[in-house]
């Protein structure tokens, strides 16, 4: 693909992008406590299906990878697992400190701290944690990113595959993992 | 003259084969497949010749179209099957004997069909129960066959004394005329009718007779039980048939207490009839084994077979006939089919089985449409069949055959699914890897018998012609056609207008389908799996206990396999207890007995 | 015309003649077979005196078609055997030879007294045989029983001498028809007792199962097939042609005959030993023949004998070699045992489907005659106990035939490599003979007609009321 | 048959399509307000299965390719067999056996394809349906066994116009109330609603046969799915609500019903699969038989 090409669209896509912002599909992947943030972003009080947004049971159905954590070597290989078994175009959504920075667990041994060196993050939502105000104000970020055609993490993971890749293995050392806990 | 020749063909192909086997394995099995094909060779040439009379030795025939039509679906499944015989040469006992019972058995069926006296008809119904005895055991079960034979057996002798009570009555052994007195004698024609009766429910495999189809079916030679299932249970329905149609069971019970319309006499077959179907249907779910799963379903759509030919109505009997053929040709398919695998895989096992598909994707599209055709759904044939069954019931209302009806056509889709599912979808085995598709001789049968399937599914208008003139025969209302429309009392199925809006639909989902992005071609392993990473396809395949929360609802079942086993043991008990009582060492017992019997006789006796 | 004493004669002046001349006795005991078998040929058929003296004074040999054909199978028979097992005579020649004058003495014999005398002589045979098995309880058994029995017969006749004061068959024939039938319960009673220890009716046949359980490929097929058969002939010609049964006995020993059939089909289901199988299907084959006798079914009784002693020839020549061979004769300890002796294989084969009636083969045509006779006679229950019956004897017969033709285990596909390692061997002789055997029960069923012709005039002429189910006519008469 | 026919199947098709996905999008709604949220909008579903189709996709073989178009196929087909309201784009072919059947091709296609690919929860999911579909259709059977029976007719637009010549009085669900309980208690299990929806549980066993889909394969079973529910609930409304006079009638009931069914299953947990046949057999299938012996041997409501 050229640049030139990338960065325009077509008018189908344009059209399909449309759709793309406004049914995001998601998978949780809560390692961390995160999560108790999302209840409440779904149920009455924020109610985020009134932006076309919902959780789903597997990657193959999702569209953003929503990651809500501290990820460790083991969580991490899950993670890139799950992302790679996902459907283009996917994006991903780095919720909370941890997937920043490592957060409270940034100096432990096993906290991988860049979800970014990993995976493509097009989004982050910061703070530990992020309330669901939060959440929602950024949803409608990405929501806005897609529409325009700039959430395109998953075009650099493919373009910079290699470079995630020596990531990923430089710290995991394997990624799919043969028998992790009995070999 | 057609059929005398093909008679006496089949038994002199018999032994022709037998020498061939002896000069050479293959040629042998090769001769079985030409004297097969033969036959049905003569068999479409004879039409002409229907209601012509011949004699053999001391035997008497007469052409009629039922037996036509019974001996055509006999043919077709052997001479299909035969294509097999060739493989299983080196994995046999007693090839040559198979190959020579193969023809031998053949024979039988197709005289049976064209007896024109109850004694030809006995004699031909016997050489195929004690030919095919001998077959079944060449497979897994010796079990099987002394099963197979015992409830034969009780069949053919509960006939037997019919047939002779008939002569005893009648003066004659003319199919005929022998019933002729039974019309106007409602009792003598109960009595009859159960007796005579119990030959065909024993073969068709109606409750309690049923339990010998899974061992036997199971069992059997691979290459043999499409002919156990999708052949030898028909020759019950004829012997149904001959019970209603030809005694004629409705005129003689006219005076009979009768259930919406129906004798109770015919009614209480019926019921057992439905028994059988949800019976058939709820162990069929519960098998692991692939054949065993087949023969249950035979034992569920026997019962079909044998309500519609019990019901001698313009809707039903048809479905019932019409039946019986696509439930031949699809059980053979199916059995076929898993035959394939057995030969490649050595196993019938669902559990250890899977992933076939992406070895053998002819003989998984042969397994998908016969099953297609076993559960009734259109475009193939059982789909007819099976509507005309239910519209028959529906016109008469018999609300619990229907019943039965209903359970065993919804409860087919989940047994016929799960050798599908579990054998040829899912996930395959790393040992399974390097297997070859099926060999060339074995995809010519498996595609002759996919035509038939669709094709009767789509045109059945040739098929019901030749039913319409059965129940002419018969004395009923023929099924009405016009078109491609078979038109029912109750409704109107064009078959070949739901295969057009089938295709219509099928396509419009193609173009959605195509115009789309193109996917990715993923490995099986590649699924979601809660992200965990597992290289183990055997352990990662849904193949046991399939149905589990189902099968647990009935798991403690009361069986009445149990039961016969147990009065079987209760006559091995009576041996001993024989042997016990009057064959002992010591002559002082035999004295005693002696005694005894003077003593009963003197003192009850010499007054008389 | 060939006086038809000779074939007492013969054989019996045989038998001396060998306790002469021990080196020759099994040549000549093959002589004399052939010569009786040849001389049954070319008898003719009448009445013929002993002695001078005219029955019913004097003891008379009646040849009638009854006995002729009797002659001819157990004759034809006797010689199958003896050259079969030519090599397990030894010792026994002398006795073979008075044991076949013996039995052609029973089939011909016209007088009571006269057929005691003969029955006392076979039975003597048959207790020295019996004891080639060294098994001397069971001989001993045998001997007190048939001892008994022939005591039991003898007080019959005493008393049927008391009453009526003949012995010869016809006279007293005559004399019983019009007798009031209560005179006659208790000498038939002890007659038939007599007799169904030989013809092993139940309950007293005790001694049946050690004698034959143990014999070996010349004794088993001589009981089962040559003493049994002639027994039974005489059985028939007692109480179908010459004593009358009041309603109450004939009832109570039908019922008996019946019981018989039953129970020993069940007792052979229960049984793993070839040869335990085979005697207890042959009592029950028994009660089968002598309720036909008893309700006068003369014609089907000898069909059904001779399909019983045909095929038993076969099955316990065969059974025998097995226990005489390999030590055992339990099926399971043979499974695949066929498998190497394929011919012989086909002719147990041939022989028990036939024993079982399956068509094509002789025991149909005697099955269906014998059913069409019960039914001729307004006999609704003793066909359901007959088919009753055939449903069990078929269970065992086909679960021991695929048992001794497809070794495996269950769940395994049938293979050569199960098949037994026991050294079992047939001699060529005997296969020739069970072969021989065997292709005239196949004869039989396919060509029913061409023996039913020659049987049914003797059919009709023992018994003019007994319907004969001919072949020949399409589908039947 | 000939061109028109397939033009104005296609053009019903499509009609059903946008009125069942609008009713679809309209019922997100209603949910939510039930869930006192605003929920989304009402086209919602559209886009939904617009964006599913856009989508990038992966594929597990062939049958896992042709079991979806098969499924999508025979449903399509199927729901052409369907009288809309009067509208009927195939004369004579609205056998109510035939619609039973042909919809089991689609519901194989799905299996089928599910299964191959390869996925455990899929195969868990497919018997999990098939089990909850022979606990459903059999009650529902033998309630249209005792409506055949008393009209003598199986064609739905048929048994559809004898209800409407008695009025409002004249409907099955009310000449025969049983029959009108269990059919509305089986169409609760046709469309996989709540508590008969255990085959799909997200949560236990990842969505079950949907477990694999993603992209068009998923927008695919989407539309199957808006398919599938207009050809069950038309059933219901021509077998027990008087079918259609006017298109609008029909729509109207069609809507009433669903959103119904719709509420009904918000308020309800989820029955195990084993509990789901356990009901079905104590409750609605002793209901079936009892209405059908009441049509059959008594005539009660026929006449």
């Amino acid at each position: 693909m050229t640049t030139n090409s990338k960065d325009m669209r077509k008018t189908w896509e344009k059209i399909a992008d449309y759709f793309r912002a406004h049914s995001i599909w998601m998978k949780w992947y809560c390692t961390g406590c995160g999560a108790i943030e999302m209840p409440p972003t779904m149920t009455s009080r924020f109610d985020m299906e009134q932006l076309g947004m919902g959780p789903m049971a597997t990657p193959r159905q999702a569209d953003v990878l929503l990651i809500t954590g501290y990820l460790s070597a083991k969580t991490l290989r899950r993670v890139i697992y799950s992302y790679e078994q996902m459907q283009d175009p996917k994006y991903v959504v780095g919720f909370g400190s941890c997937t920043l920075n490592g957060g409270i667990y940034f100096d432990s041994y096993a906290t991988m701290t860049r979800l970014d060196h990993y995976l493509p993050v097009d989004l982050y939502i910061a703070g530990c944690m992020p309330r669901p105000e939060a959440i929602m104000n950024a949803f409608d970020t990405l929501i806005k990113m897609i529409e325009k055609g700039e959430a395109k993490g998953w075009r650099h993971y493919q373009e910079n595959h290699d470079w995630y890749r020596k990531n990923q293995l430089h710290s995991l050392k394997e990624v799919y993992v043969k028998d992790e806990f009995h070999e | 003259m057609t059929f005398d020749i093909l008679i006496v063909l089949m038994f002199l192909g018999a032994v022709t084969a037998y020498l061939v086997s002896k000069a050479d394995l293959k040629a042998g099995a090769y001769a079985t497949v030409l004297f097969s094909l033969g036959a049905l060779v003569l068999l479409l040439l004879g039409r002409g010749e229907i209601g012509s009379e011949f004699t053999i030795l001391f035997m008497g025939f007469e052409v009629t179209t039922i037996g036509w039509y019974f001996s055509g679906v006999m043919v077709l499944v052997y001479a299909m099957t035969a294509f097999f015989n060739s493989y299983w040469m080196d994995k046999m006992i007693y090839p040559g004997s198979y190959n020579f019972l193969y023809l031998f058995s053949l024979g039988g069926t197709v005289g049976l069909f064209f007896a024109k006296d109850l004694i030809t008809l006995f004699i031909f119904w016997e050489i195929v129960v004690w030919s095919s005895t001998f077959i079944v055991p060449m497979g897994k079960s010796r079990r099987a066959a002394v099963v197979y034979y015992t409830i034969s057996t009780i069949g053919s002798m509960a006939t037997l004394y019919g047939i002779m009570l008939l002569h005893r009555i009648s003066g004659t052994l003319d199919i005929q005329g022998a019933f002729a007195p039974l019309k106007n004698d409602p009792v003598l024609a109960t009595v009859i009718f159960f007796i005579f009766i119990m030959a065909g429910l024993t073969k068709i495999g109606i409750f309690p007779f049923h339990i010998w189809l899974p061992l036997a079916h199971g069992s059997a030679p691979h290459t043999f039980s499409p002919v156990l299932s999708g052949g030898l249970v028909k020759m019950g329905a004829f012997i149904a048939y001959m019970s209603v149609g030809i005694l004629p069971a409705y005129e003689a019970f006219k005076g009979s207490l009768t259930v919406m319309g129906i004798p109770i006499q015919i009614y209480a077959l019926m019921i057992l009839g439905a028994v059988s179907i949800v019976l058939g249907t709820l162990m069929a779910i519960k098998q692991d084994d692939a054949k065993k799963l087949i023969a249950y379903s035979s034992v569920a759509n026997g019962g079909y077979i044998l309500i519609g030919i019990l019901l001698m109505d313009q809707l039903a009997f048809a479905g019932s006939m019409m039946h019986l053929f696509n439930h031949a040709i699809a059980s053979a398919a199916a059995f076929l089919a898993i035959a394939v695998v057995a030969h490649r895989t050595g196993t019938t096992k669902i559990s250890e089985l899977g992933g076939m598909i992406h070895r053998m994707p002819l003989t998984y599209l042969t397994y998908l449409i016969a099953i297609i055709s076993l559960a009734g759904i259109p475009p193939m044939g059982g789909f007819v069949s099976k509507w005309l069954i239910i519209q028959g019931l529906a016109d008469q209302g018999l609300m619990f055959m229907a019943l039965a009806a209903f359970f065993g056509s919804i409860g087919s889709f989940l047994y016929v699914f799960r050798p599908l599912a579990a054998v040829f979808l899912g996930q395959l085995a790393p040992r399974h890897e390097e297997l070859a598709s099926a060999p060339l001789l074995m995809k010519i049968p498996m595609t002759i018998l996919m035509v038939l399937i669709l094709f009767f599914g789509v045109l059945p208008g040739w098929i019901l012609g030749i039913i319409g003139q059965i129940q002419v025969a018969a004395g009923i209302e023929p099924v009405m056609m016009s078109g491609n429309s078979i038109l029912a009392v109750n409704g109107v199925l064009n078959t070949l207008n739901v295969f057009m809006v089938f295709g219509f639909g099928f396509l419009i989902a193609l173009v959605i389908f195509m115009l789309m992005q193109k996917s990715r071609r993923v490995g099986l392993m590649d699924t979601y799996t809660s992200a965990e990473f597992i290289y183990t396809p055997e352990l990662y395949h849904y193949g046991s206990a399939f149905y589990a929360p189902f099968e647990r609802l009935y798991a403690r079942h009361p069986s009445v396999e149990d039961f016969l086993m147990a009065l079987a043991y209760k006559g091995h008990e009576a041996g001993l207890m024989v042997n016990a009582l009057f064959f002992s060492h010591k002559p002082g017992v035999t004295v005693f007995w002696i005694t005894v019997i003077v003593a009963v006789v003197t003192l009850g006796g010499v007054g008389l | 015309m060939i006086n038809p004493v000779l074939l007492i004669a013969i054989p019996l002046l045989l038998a001396f003649v060998s306790i002469l001349y021990k080196g020759y006795r099994n040549n000549l005991l093959v002589f004399g077979a052939l010569v009786n078998a040849g001389l049954v040929l070319t008898l003719g058929k009448g009445e013929y005196l002993i002695g001078g003296f005219k029955p019913p004074f004097g003891i008379n040999l009646v040849l009638d078609d009854y006995a002729f054909l009797g002659l001819l199978v157990i004759n034809g028979l006797f010689l199958l055997i003896t050259l079969m097992s030519l090599d397990k005579i030894g010792e026994n020649a002398t006795v073979l030879l008075v044991a076949l004058a013996g039995l052609n003495g029973l089939l011909l014999t016209g007088d009571l007294f006269n057929l005691f005398v003969f029955l006392e002589i076979t039975a003597i045979t048959a207790y020295i045989l019996s004891a080639s098995s060294r098994q001397y309880q069971h001989s001993f058994n045998y001997l007190v029983l048939g001892t008994l029995g022939s005591g039991l017969y003898l007080f019959g006749l005493i008393l049927l001498y008391a009453v009526f004061g003949s012995l010869n068959m016809a006279d007293l024939s005559l004399k019983m028809a019009t007798a009031d039938t209560s005179q006659l319960v208790i000498p038939s009673l002890l007659i038939f007792i007599g007799l169904g220890v030989e013809v092993k009716i139940l309950p007293f046949n005790g001694w049946v199962r050690g004698v034959y359980g143990n014999s070996d490929s010349l004794v088993g097929p001589l009981f089962s097939a040559v003493y049994a058969g002639a027994m039974l002939l005489v059985f028939g010609r007692i109480f179908a042609q010459v004593i009358p049964l009041g309603a109450y006995l004939k009832t109570l020993l039908l019922l008996l005959g019946a019981l018989t059939l039953i129970a020993g089909e069940l007792a052979a289901l229960s049984k793993t030993r070839i040869r335990e199988i085979l005697l207890y299907s042959s009592i029950g084959q028994s009660g089968l023949i002598v309720t036909l006798f008893l309700s006068g079914l003369v014609f089907p009784a000898v069909m059904q004998l001779f399909n019983n002693i045909l095929s038993k020839a076969v099955l316990f020549t065969v059974a025998g070699q097995m226990a005489d061979t390999t030590g055992t004769d339990d099926a399971e300890a043979l499974q695949g045992a066929f498998a190497r002796h394929k011919l012989a294989g086909v002719a147990f084969t041939i022989a028990g489907l036939s024993l079982i009636g399956m068509p094509l083969f002789y025991g149909f045509v005697s099955k269906i005659n014998l059913l069409f006779g019960v039914f001729s006679l307004d006999n609704y229950w003793l066909p359901g106990v007959i088919l009753l019956g055939t449903v069990i004897e078929g269970t065992y017969l086909i679960r021991l035939l695929v048992k001794l033709w497809m070794p495996g285990e269950e769940g395994l596909v049938s293979h050569e490599s199960h098949a037994t390692k026991a050294p079992l061997e047939i001699q060529r002789a005997r296969v020739m003979g069970i072969v021989v055997l065997s292709a005239v029960l196949l004869v039989g069923g396919l060509m029913p007609g061409m023996i039913q012709n020659n049987l049914s005039e003797s059919g009709r002429l023992l018994d003019e009321t007994t319907p004969v189910y001919l072949f020949d006519l399409k589908g039947g008469q | 048959m000939n061109l028109m026919n397939f033009v104005y199947a296609f053009l019903l098709l499509l009609a059903a399509f946008v009125f069942q996905t609008t009713l679809t999008g309209i019922n997100r709604k209603v949910v939510a307000r039930l869930q006192r949220r605003r929920g989304p909008r009402f086209y919602q579903q559209f886009i939904d299965i617009f964006k599913a189709l856009s989508k990038g996709s992966t594929t597990h073989g062939w049958v896992f390719d042709f079991g979806v178009v098969m499924a999508l196929g025979g449903i399509m087909a199927t729901a052409i067999f369907i009288p809309f309201g009067p509208l009927k784009a195939v004369p004579a072919m609205d056998n109510i056996f035939i619609i039973a059947y042909v919809l089991a091709v689609g519901m194989l296609g799905m299996a089928m394809s599910a299964s191959g690919s390869g996925n455990p929860w899929a195969s868990i999911g497919v018997s999990r349906a098939l089990t909850n579909m022979l606990a459903y259709d059999i009650p529902f059977m033998m309630v249209v066994f005792g409506l055949i029976f008393a009209f003598d007719t199986s064609s739905l637009s048929g048994l559809a116009a004898i209800q409407r010549e008695g009025g409002f009085l004249g409907w099955h669900v009310i000449r025969f109330p049983l029959g009108g309980i269990v059919a509305m208690i089986s169409l609760q299990g046709m469309l996989g609603k709540k508590p008969f929806d255990s085959f799909i549980a997200p949560a236990e066993i990842a969505s079950g046969p949907m477990v694999e889909y993603g992209g068009r394969h998923l927008g695919m079973l989407f539309l199957l799915h808006e398919f599938s529910t207009f050809i069950e609930v038309s059933l219901i409304v021509h077998l027990f609500f008087g079918g259609g006079a006017t298109v609008a009638a029909f729509l109207v009931k069609y809507a009433l019903i669903y959103t119904f069914l719709n509420i009904v299953s918000n308020v309800l947990p989820r029955f195990k699969i084993d509990q789901a046949v356990t009901f079905f057999y104590k409750v609605p299938l002793a209901l079936a038989v009892v209405q059908t012996f009441l049509i059959i041997v008594v005539g009660m409501g026929v006449a």
